[in-house]
């Protein structure tokens, strides 16, 4: 029972996913996708915390937490190039 | 006999002995230089009786056997007979060379080749290997090339140089070939194995090929036409060069070949037709060429030519006595013909010019020269009671005796008067058109004799001229004997070296061609006219033209090749890989299923779709750099999703890790690559790169279909069972990273040291090219480090370097290790770098990135190197538990510093690279305002 | 499964090789970059596909292949270290050359409107 | 246990790292020292290696202490303690020339050089094949970084067509050791040679798509026709030290080439029926565009640089024979070709520097300060280059003329060799002729080769009389490593 | 299933549905600066009830130690007001559009 | 005192590292605690110099409370959201609101830019003006998704989190 409810979980965040796909080629602006990119980013992250409990292994939650590391740094360093061209001055 | 080799090693020490003496007198220097060379024709006449009492002498030394190449020398009649004229000669162009070199020639150098350049020859002639020959032939090639372009400073003689060089190269290659054949044929190099073997050689199907090709070789070096003009143009070089080369060496060496092969190749109709109608081509051809001539050397080569086709002739008659002959004036010619060069010396050297028209009367000037000359010229022309005309009369009798062209054999005596007539002519200009006929024109200097000594080989040469043609038999008769004996390698047929046979044929032919000759001469005017009206052929010209055309033909397609134009070079690797693979593919057919296929789910169909759409994506964008940025993102998230799906943990974080440093490097990048760009290819190109992409995508894509379904039967179990009592580790990747396959990482992190370095070094004076504003124009925002951002960073850092030693320290029983948890920690400094600058970071952190990856490597090898004491290979890892009270039981393993070493490689490299790249442009950033 | 799979292989491969024949530095630069996750999960995949089975001992029952999984971190390791060296390869030949054409020269006429200065 | 095995590959990277830390670091006086030193003890170290392998059977060290196949193998013998043997002259020559001064052109020049030495060294060694991927990639790593040392136009735009064309070799590697790894489950070279008879067919297919990508990637590496475009604008504008040291770098593909398909395939079908059939004809086509190219070239390091590309065809053409006559040719004839275009490489810097303005180009130029030394340097190495006799070039040419056996190959191959030793024999001679003898201009004061750079030109021009020289045994010990490599994969590794 | 695991499948469910909701907002809100809103609150939440439901379902339903569930959602709530910031400064900077009825432009300075 | 603050400068720092790596090993087995212990003392040690100039934490206790209500905050924030999401887009209100700041140092400036962004349907967009350390008055600039009021946005912001934060720091 928890498993299928588990699977129509995927299925959300698997929407959820395709419509972050969505906003990132629709964009209009960089900024757009980018900020969709970013959702991608946590979207998998929440990915990976059902995954986890599917399986009942938590080997993959350090997968998630360097998601939500780099995912942030990665986001930030195209805000900084948007804003300043240089992302290390 | 080990004296054979002192032969030919005395001169090429020789070669030496001028070096040594450069700074001696010239006259001292000139006698040391001929002291080795005497040595040797010591060598020669000591060994001389035993030859003419008809033994051949050998001697061998192993060299390189794998090619059937020895040194291996053979000393009979043919070889004694060559001797003497090389090292005779060749003493006599020593002495002469001593006055002819003016003090601004280096002697030294002249002396040097010339004596490299008589072991070539010595080395020739004394071959019992076919394959030594060769290698000595060739050295002839490159000692003349050196002495013909002497005086490099002038055009005429580099060109002429590398003409001879290009026509006898080409000979020997050809040669080469010819022997290599022989060898396969026949099983053997050495000529006493060979020689014996005619019958079998003659019999084979490739006779024919190898015939040409050692005939090629032949007629090349001994300027048979149609590769007749390397010679005249090889008169550039000084005159002792042209005497030696031209009379008893360099192109002998042809004839020497023709004699030397005559018992294996000769006697086919094929040798007969070839080697005759060469000859008499050469023959006439040169003889005619010689009468126009107006430069006195040009004559003299054109004579040699001339000659040489008609000793080739004689070698194709195929007679034995035919052969006699020619042998007979291979001695004769080289006698008169040096005699004839050193006095065309004396006369250039005395008179400032070897131009005929200005040449005229010297008889005054020099009466004893002249007298040398002319004797020498008679010689030449063939007039009787001179060695000349014995050889001549030979050969008249043997055009007589033949019946090569079958109806047409009469045409050969015929022939062979016109020729002979058109060599009393040439003969009789030399003498007339120099030493009478009036008074000199316009000569640099007035004419006197040579220095004593200068005339001295000449006097010794024309000497030999009276004397064989006096006394033939006293003098020569045993030398030819001999000589004859080897080449026709059976008994000798009957012959008189009387020099007089009474009034027969081959005397009237002679009388008519010396009658006509001088007729000829004093009625040259109409044949010089018609000669005139004739297209000029500059034969140096014509070379250059060739060689360019060559050259322009080279450069034409090379350019139309490489293109340097990189697109086009990968569209053909492409190419390549499809076709190379599309057939195997093909062969596969239908793919086996060895394998259960697993049932697609929802989430794999999502990640497909997202993937392809991010990556189709980032094609289409790819103009707008920063969106492609966004989607190749959204790819790399998705395989890290894919490598989490199928129980790659370890695989995801490091791809997470890596492609996020990545981005950030690209965006550096993109910071000083053009933003936006218009189109660049057109349809067609698009169509093309996009066919050539699907079939690779197709191809590629069915592979690993394939390859997913294949049977496994991998040595993985064996990583399996022994990671724990092995490797001491539960996650069995991280041990084959760190133990089983340890020396790929430790390459790996090489290898990512080493890119830092490069970039480090790609970085070091970069001319900066930077855009003030973005793709818009829009310029850059104020805020360099925006306050937030500054905060959150820095409170990351801590966590962010607890969460690495976590992962540090956890990778060996699980996922993570020493490379994600430098990443981590490399790219939390990173963050502090993007949030608060360069210049604030390098306040805080000093450290020195190349030691930090020096050090990181050298850990890790050291960790390798460390199992050497224990007696074990390089690598081999150890680990133990230990209890220790309250900590309960603790593993230390050397992986642990193996994965320090891969730890701080990767934190060093990757700030190595980031850092710097963010430090250069931040140095040179102009100032944002002020700027339109 | 391993047909997804095998598609987004080759997805990638193709998109990757296109980008690749582009004539811009940055183009080429993104094509390598996806080529190479192309050879990741190609090389993983010649391990076959296994869900829910690590390749950590005593975690699950059964295992993944553990040698093509440390083979890819070989490859993305070496990957990163070559990406890095054109990534900034190509900064140093737009600053030397004047342009980010792979050639180092544009092509002659046609768009002369292109981005050499942007 | 033998550790001599591996010291090929630890020196280097030892020397290396230690170039990068203090007190290294810091003077470069030091850094030349001991890149010179261990350029010298490496040579040492392969010398020892190939002594031992002589007469030896091949042996194998095993990383870790783990047994093959598992772990990865080095397998020393003979071909590969010879190539070691090579690198190490190169190595010795090519620092000692760069410690006078080509060095300070940029960073790292020293560490790079035996980062580069290690890779390569470590191509030679391994039996393994990703290992060899890895050293691949650690040689290409370190010559992309030498490759742009000094800076300059040429040398970037040369840098990325090499790089990139390389990075896609790299991946297509990868793909191919993933097929290889798939369909015979084990990367071991020798483990492999002894598995191809027990591959189902659809295994031996997903092995030849396998061959086929390694073809092109080792193709690439030695710069076979048609993925030889990268050389000649790679080779011609590094700088002299580095280009001694590239003259190697093609050789590592011919190697590979050698080592997987005269050992390790050498009985699977397919490889005598289409790949050598493929080598052969592309080997040819390569001669000739490295013809053309030494025709077309305008200055001496373009010709040098296209004279790599006249050997790599004649070697590739030579190991399609798959006999050991002609590996053993191959062999001596790749050590000739080796050193004879490496020497061209520093004596091509070294006119240049005396010519003035005009350099190496084939123009009229200054007069040469040191005719003697230079132009009998010169004689030398173009007649070794052409396959003239004295030297080292001519037993090449004739081992690999009578390598080839009887039949129509004999044509192609012996009119492809001695055609292109002709025109070679024009091109060099026209070089030569205009480099020493067109002169123009007053002489001045030009850099003297003397010295360190002196005495690294002659190291490797004397290395091809040597060769000659000692041609018989040098020959006989090719022969037995060519048959100890054709019998290796008979004998099982355990039993190594 | 025990009422823990129905605790489990509430909050995965929420989260999930929540998560959802960040990226149709994304989708479905009119300009950059509204869609903001979706992602750095609605995700985040969703998120943090899916680290809820993972740490019930593996403290108490399978009985293990398991806490670092924990550290992802610290991090998300530390980081996600900051990436907003930064997006919306760049948002700022390259002057998007805003949709028709946004006031206090001017405070923005757009 | 003092020679413990030398010897261990940032004990709330520490503390709180030494919190994570427990969590990260999921274990208080000793091992983890003393290397919990020496991670939490070295970290901070290696890194001091990165360290910024803030203020000490002077009330855990309402730094606590002030945790728990930002939680809750989030919740009902998103209820709104959902709520605003859900429905046609028309009704939305979207703003720009500028609200200025009592509060002085980065930290805490930061904390409240991040409390605002995590609840009720604000984004921190800007914190102007950008220079620190001037005279004139800060604000925080917010971009509102639907809103009602200014002026009882800006009250609720100052008197619900910056307040608090006033208290903590
Ligand atoms: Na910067
Ligand atoms: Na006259």
């Amino acid at each position: 029972m928890l498993d299928l409810i588990l699977q129509g979980c995927f299925f959300v965040v698997g929407l959820a996913l395709l419509m972050n796909l969505y906003a990132a080629i629709r964009g209009p602006s960089v900024v757009d996708r980018l900020l969709a990119l970013d959702t991608m980013y946590i979207n998998s992250i929440a990915l990976l915390l059902l995954y986890g409990v599917y399986l009942g292994t938590s080997l993959n939650f350090e997968v998630a937490l360097l998601i939500a590391m780099l995912g942030f740094v990665s986001t930030v360093a195209v805000c900084k190039f948007l804003l300043r061209g240089d992302i290390i001055e | 006999m080990i004296e054979l080799l002192f032969i030919v090693l005395f001169p090429l020490i020789g070669s030496l002995v001028p070096v040594l003496t450069a700074r001696w007198s010239r006259s001292y220097s000139a006698l040391a230089t001929a002291l080795l060379p005497l040595a040797a024709l010591v060598f020669v006449l000591q060994l001389a009786p035993a030859v003419f009492s008809g033994e051949t002498l050998f001697y061998k030394l192993p060299w390189v056997e794998a090619l059937g190449l020895s040194l291996s020398f053979r000393l009979d009649g043919l070889s004694l007979l060559f001797l003497f004229l090389i090292l005779g000669i060749g003493l006599l162009i020593i002495l002469y060379a001593r006055y002819y070199l003016s003090e601004k020639d280096s002697m030294a150098r002249f002396y040097g080749f010339l004596m490299l350049f008589m072991t070539a020859m010595l080395g020739i002639v004394l071959s019992n290997n076919l394959l030594q020959l060769w290698v000595f032939w060739e050295l002839t090639s490159i000692s003349s090339f050196l002495l013909i372009s002497f005086w490099w400073h002038r055009a005429d003689a580099r060109l002429g140089a590398r003409m001879a060089l290009m026509i006898t190269g080409f000979g020997g290659l050809a040669l080469l070939a010819g022997i290599l054949l022989i060898g396969n044929v026949l099983g053997s190099f050495e000529l006493d194995v060979v020689l014996s073997q005619a019958d079998v050689l003659q019999q084979h199907s490739l006779y024919p090929v190898i015939l040409i090709l050692v005939l090629l070789g032949a007629f090349t070096k001994s300027a048979q036409f149609p590769f007749h003009f390397w010679l005249p143009n090889a008169m550039s070089a000084p005159t002792p060069v042209s005497a030696y080369l031209h009379s008893a060496t360099m192109v002998k060496a042809g004839i020497f070949l023709l004699a030397r092969m005559y018992p294996l190749l000769a006697g086919s109709d094929l040798w007969f037709l070839m080697v005759t109608i060469t000859g008499m081509t050469t023959l006439l051809v040169g003889a005619y060429l010689a009468l126009f001539q107006h430069d006195l050397k040009g004559l003299l080569a054109y004579s040699t030519i001339s000659h040489l086709g008609l000793i080739t002739l004689l070698f194709g008659l195929g007679t034995d006595l035919a052969a006699v002959a020619a042998i007979f004036h291979i001695i004769n010619h080289a006698i008169f013909k040096a005699s004839l060069f050193m006095a065309a010396g004396i006369i250039d050297h005395e008179s400032g010019s070897r131009d005929m028209r200005k040449l005229n009367g010297l008889w005054q000037f020099m009466p004893v020269t002249a007298t040398l000359a002319m004797v020498a010229s008679a010689s030449m022309a063939g007039v009787p009671l001179l060695n000349g005309f014995l050889s001549k009369e030979m050969f008249f009798a043997e055009t007589l005796h033949q019946e090569v062209l079958g109806a047409l054999s009469w045409l050969i005596p015929v022939l062979a008067t016109v020729a002979a007539t058109l060599s009393v002519a040439y003969s009789a200009r030399f003498i007339h058109d120099v030493f009478f006929n009036g008074q000199p024109k316009g000569l640099p200097r007035t004419p006197h004799e040579p220095p004593r000594y200068m005339r001295v080989p000449v006097e010794v040469l024309v000497a030999l001229c009276i004397l064989v043609g006096l006394a033939p038999a006293y003098i020569v008769g045993d030398l030819l004997a001999v000589a004859s004996t080897a080449v026709l390698a059976g008994p000798l047929p009957l012959y008189s070296l009387s020099i007089w046979h009474g009034v027969n044929l081959p005397l009237m032919m002679s009388v008519l061609a010396l009658t006509l000759g001088i007729v000829l001469y004093f009625n040259r005017k109409h044949l010089f006219r018609f000669q005139a009206e004739l297209p000029e052929l500059n034969p140096l010209q014509f070379f250059e033209v060739k060689i360019n055309a060559l050259l322009g033909f080279a450069k034409k397609w090379h350019h139309r090749i490489e293109s340097a134009a990189l697109q086009r070079y990968l569209m053909w690797m492409f190419v390549i890989v499809a076709i190379l693979l599309i057939w195997p593919l093909q062969q596969m057919g239908e793919f086996t299923r060895h394998n259960a296929v697993q049932a697609p789910d929802t989430l794999m169909f999502a990640a497909t779709f997202v993937a392809a759409i991010a990556a189709i994506a980032t094609v289409l964008c790819q103009r707008q750099r920063l969106l492609s940025l966004v989607m190749i993102s959204i790819v790399g998230l998705v395989v890290t999703l894919i490598f989490v799906r199928f129980s790659a943990p370890d695989l995801a974080l490091t791809q997470l890790s890596v492609e996020v440093v990545t981005i950030v490097l690209l965006m550096l990048a993109l910071f000083f690559l053009p933003h936006k760009i218009s189109r660049a290819s057109n349809a067609g190109r698009l169509i093309r790169d996009g066919a050539i992409a699907s079939i690779c995508g197709v191809v590629i894509g069915s592979l690993s279909y394939a390859l997913m379904l294949e049977p496994q039967q991998r040595i993985s179990d064996f990583f399996l069972a022994n990671s724990k009592i092995g490797g001491g580790g539960y996650n069995v990747v991280n041990v084959i990273l760190v133990d089983f396959r340890g020396f790929d990482t430790l390459g790996e992190i090489t290898v990512l040291g080493i890119a830092a370095l490069g970039i480090f070094k790609l970085l070091t004076r970069l001319p900066l090219f930077r855009s003030s504003s973005d793709a818009q124009g829009r310029q850059w925002a104020l805020d360099k480090h925006p306050m937030l951002l500054a905060v959150v960073s820095q409170a990351l850092l801590p966590l962010a370097l607890l969460v690495s030693v976590y992962i540090f320290f956890r990778g060996h029983n699980l996922p993570g290790g020493g490379f994600v948890a430098g990443l981590v920690t490399a790219i939390a400094i990173i963050l502090q770098y993007v949030a608060q600058g360069v210049d604030w970071v390098r306040e805080r952190l000093t450290l020195e990135y190349h030691r930090l990856v020096a050090a990181g490597v050298l850990i890790s090898t050291l960790t390798g190197v460390a199992s050497w004491a224990f007696g074990r290979p390089f690598l081999t890892s150890w680990f133990d538990y230990f209890q220790l009270p309250l900590f309960g039981e603790i593993e230390l393993a050397s992986a642990i510093a193996f994965d320090l070493g891969v730890y701080l490689t990767v934190v060093g490299a990757t700030l190595m690279i980031l850092a710097n790249l963010g430090k250069m442009t931040t140095e040179h950033r102009p100032v944002n305002k002020g700027q339109s | 499964m391993e047909l997804l799979v095998a598609i987004i292989i080759g997805v990638l491969t193709c998109c990757a090789v296109f980008l690749i024949l582009r004539a811009r530095t940055f183009a080429v630069m993104l094509g390598l970059t996806m080529l190479s996750y192309a050879v990741n999960l190609f090389i993983f995949s010649s391990g076959g596909l296994k869900i829910g089975v690590g390749a950590v001992l005593n975690a699950t029952e059964e295992y993944a292949d553990p040698l093509p999984q440390a083979l890819v971190l070989t490859a993305i390791v070496i990957g990163f270290a070559m990406t890095a060296f054109l990534v900034v390869l190509s900064i140093r030949a737009r600053a030397d050359l004047g342009n980010d054409h792979v050639d180092g020269k544009l092509p002659v006429a046609k768009n002369t409107r292109q981005g050499a200065s942007s | 246990m033998n550790h001599l095995i591996i010291l090929p590959i630890i020196w280097p990277l030892l020397v290396a790292l230690l170039t990068l830390l203090p007190p290294f670091d810091r003077s470069l006086l030091l850094r030349r020292y001991l890149s010179v030193g261990g350029s010298v003890v490496l040579l040492v170290f392969s010398v020892l290696l190939a002594i031992q392998s002589t007469n030896s059977p091949a042996q194998l060290y095993q990383l870790g202490n783990w047994a093959a196949p598992f772990g990865i193998s080095l397998l020393l013998d003979q071909v590969s303690s010879l190539m070691l043997c090579l690198t190490a002259v190169l190595a010795v020559a090519s620092s000692l020339y760069a410690s006078s001064g080509e060095d300070e052109g940029g960073f790292f020049f020293h560490s790079l050089l035996h980062f580069q030495l290690m890779g390569i060294n470590g191509a030679f060694l391994t039996a393994d094949l990703f290992n060899l991927f890895v050293f691949f990639e650690v040689l290409l790593i370190a010559s992309y970084s030498l490759l742009i040392h000094g800076g300059g136009k040429a040398k970037t735009k040369a840098a990325v067509h090499y790089v990139i064309l390389n990075l896609v070799g790299s991946a297509l590697f990868l793909f191919a050791l993933a097929l290889i790894y798939g369909a015979s489950g084990t990367l071991n070279m020798l483990d492999l040679g002894a598995k191809v008879a027990t591959l189902s067919d659809t295994q031996l297919q997903l092995l030849q798509a396998a061959v086929a990508l390694l073809l092109v990637v080792f193709g690439l590496k030695a710069a076979v026709m048609p993925l030889h475009f990268w050389l000649g604008s790679a080779y011609s504008s590094v700088t002299p030290a580095v280009a001694a040291l590239f003259a190697i770098m093609t050789k590592v593909g011919i190697y590979s080439l050698l080592r997987v398909f005269a050992m390790v395939l050498q009985d699977a079908g397919f490889v005598a029926s289409w790949v050598f059939p493929v080598l052969w004809w592309t080997g040819l086509l390569t001669i000739v565009m490295g013809v053309l190219g030494v025709l077309a070239s305008e200055d001496l390091r373009k010709i040098a640089s296209y004279l790599v590309v006249v050997s790599v065809g004649t070697l590739v053409a030579m190991l399609s024979l798959g006999t050991p006559e002609s590996v053993q040719a191959l062999l001596y004839y790749l050590v000739h070709s080796t050193l004879a275009t490496a020497a061209l490489f520093l004596l091509a810097d070294l006119i240049a520097h005396q010519r003035g303005k005009a350099g190496d180009r084939l123009v009229n130029g200054r007069k040469i300060v040191q005719p003697v030394l230079l132009g009998s340097a010169f004689i030398v190495v173009a007649l070794s280059i052409v396959g003239m006799p004295p030297f080292s070039g001519f037993i090449g040419k004739l081992l690999l003329l009578q390598a080839v056996p009887q039949g129509e190959a004999i044509l192609w191959y012996w009119s492809a060799l001695l055609g292109s030793s002709l025109l070679l024999l024009i091109a060099l001679s026209r070089a030569g002729s205009i480099l020493f003898w067109q002169v123009a201009g007053a002489d001045t004061e030009a850099r003297m080769a003397g010295g360190r750079r002196g005495t690294a030109l002659v190291l490797l021009v004397l290395a091809s009389p040597l060769l000659s020289l000692f041609a018989g045994p040098l020959t006989d010990w090719c022969q037995a490593a060519a048959v100890q490599l054709q019998t290796i994969v008979n004998i099982s590794p355990g039993a190594l | 299933m025990s009422w823990l695991e129905w605790l489990v499948a509430l909050l995965a469910v929420a989260g999930s549905l929540f998560v959802l909701l960040g990226s149709f907002a994304l989708v479905k809100l009119p300009d950059f600066y509204t869609r903001l809103h979706g992602p750095t609150k609605a995700t985040t939440l969703g998120l943090g009830a899916l680290v809820l439901a993972s740490m019930v379902y593996f403290n108490f339903v399978k009985g293990e130690l398991s806490l670092q569930q924990l550290l992802i959602a610290l991090f998300l709530f530390i980081t996600a007001p900051i990436t907003a910031h930064m997006l919306i400064k760049a948002a700022l900077h390259l002057k998007l559009k805003t949709s028709a009825p946004t006031s206090g432009k001017q405070n923005a300075d757009l | 005192m003092k020679s413990l603050k030398k010897w261990w400068p940032t004990p709330v720092r520490s503390l709180f590292l030494f919190l994570v790596w427990l969590l990260l090993n999921n274990s208080v087995e000793f091992f983890h605690l003393f290397f919990g212990l020496v991670l939490a003392w070295l970290i901070p040690q290696l890194i001091h110099k990165f360290r910024l100039i803030q203020p000490g934490m002077k009330n855990p206790g309402a730094a606590l409370r002030y945790g728990f209500m930002v939680l809750w905050d989030i919740v009902v924030a998103n209820m709104q959201v959902v709520k605003l999401v859900v429905g046609p887009n028309k009704n939305l209100k979207p703003a720009f609101v500028k609200i200025p700041l009592d509060l002085t140092d980065n930290l805490s400036i930061t904390i409240l830019a991040s409390t605002v962004s995590l609840t009720p349907g604000t984004v921190s967009a800007e914190v102007l003006p950008l220079d620190v350390g001037v005279d004139e008055p800060r604000y925080l600039l917010v971009h509102v998704l639907d809103l009602a009021d200014e002026a009882e946005l800006i009250q609720q912001v100052k008197q619900r989190y910056e307040a608090p934060l006033k208290e903590i720091f």
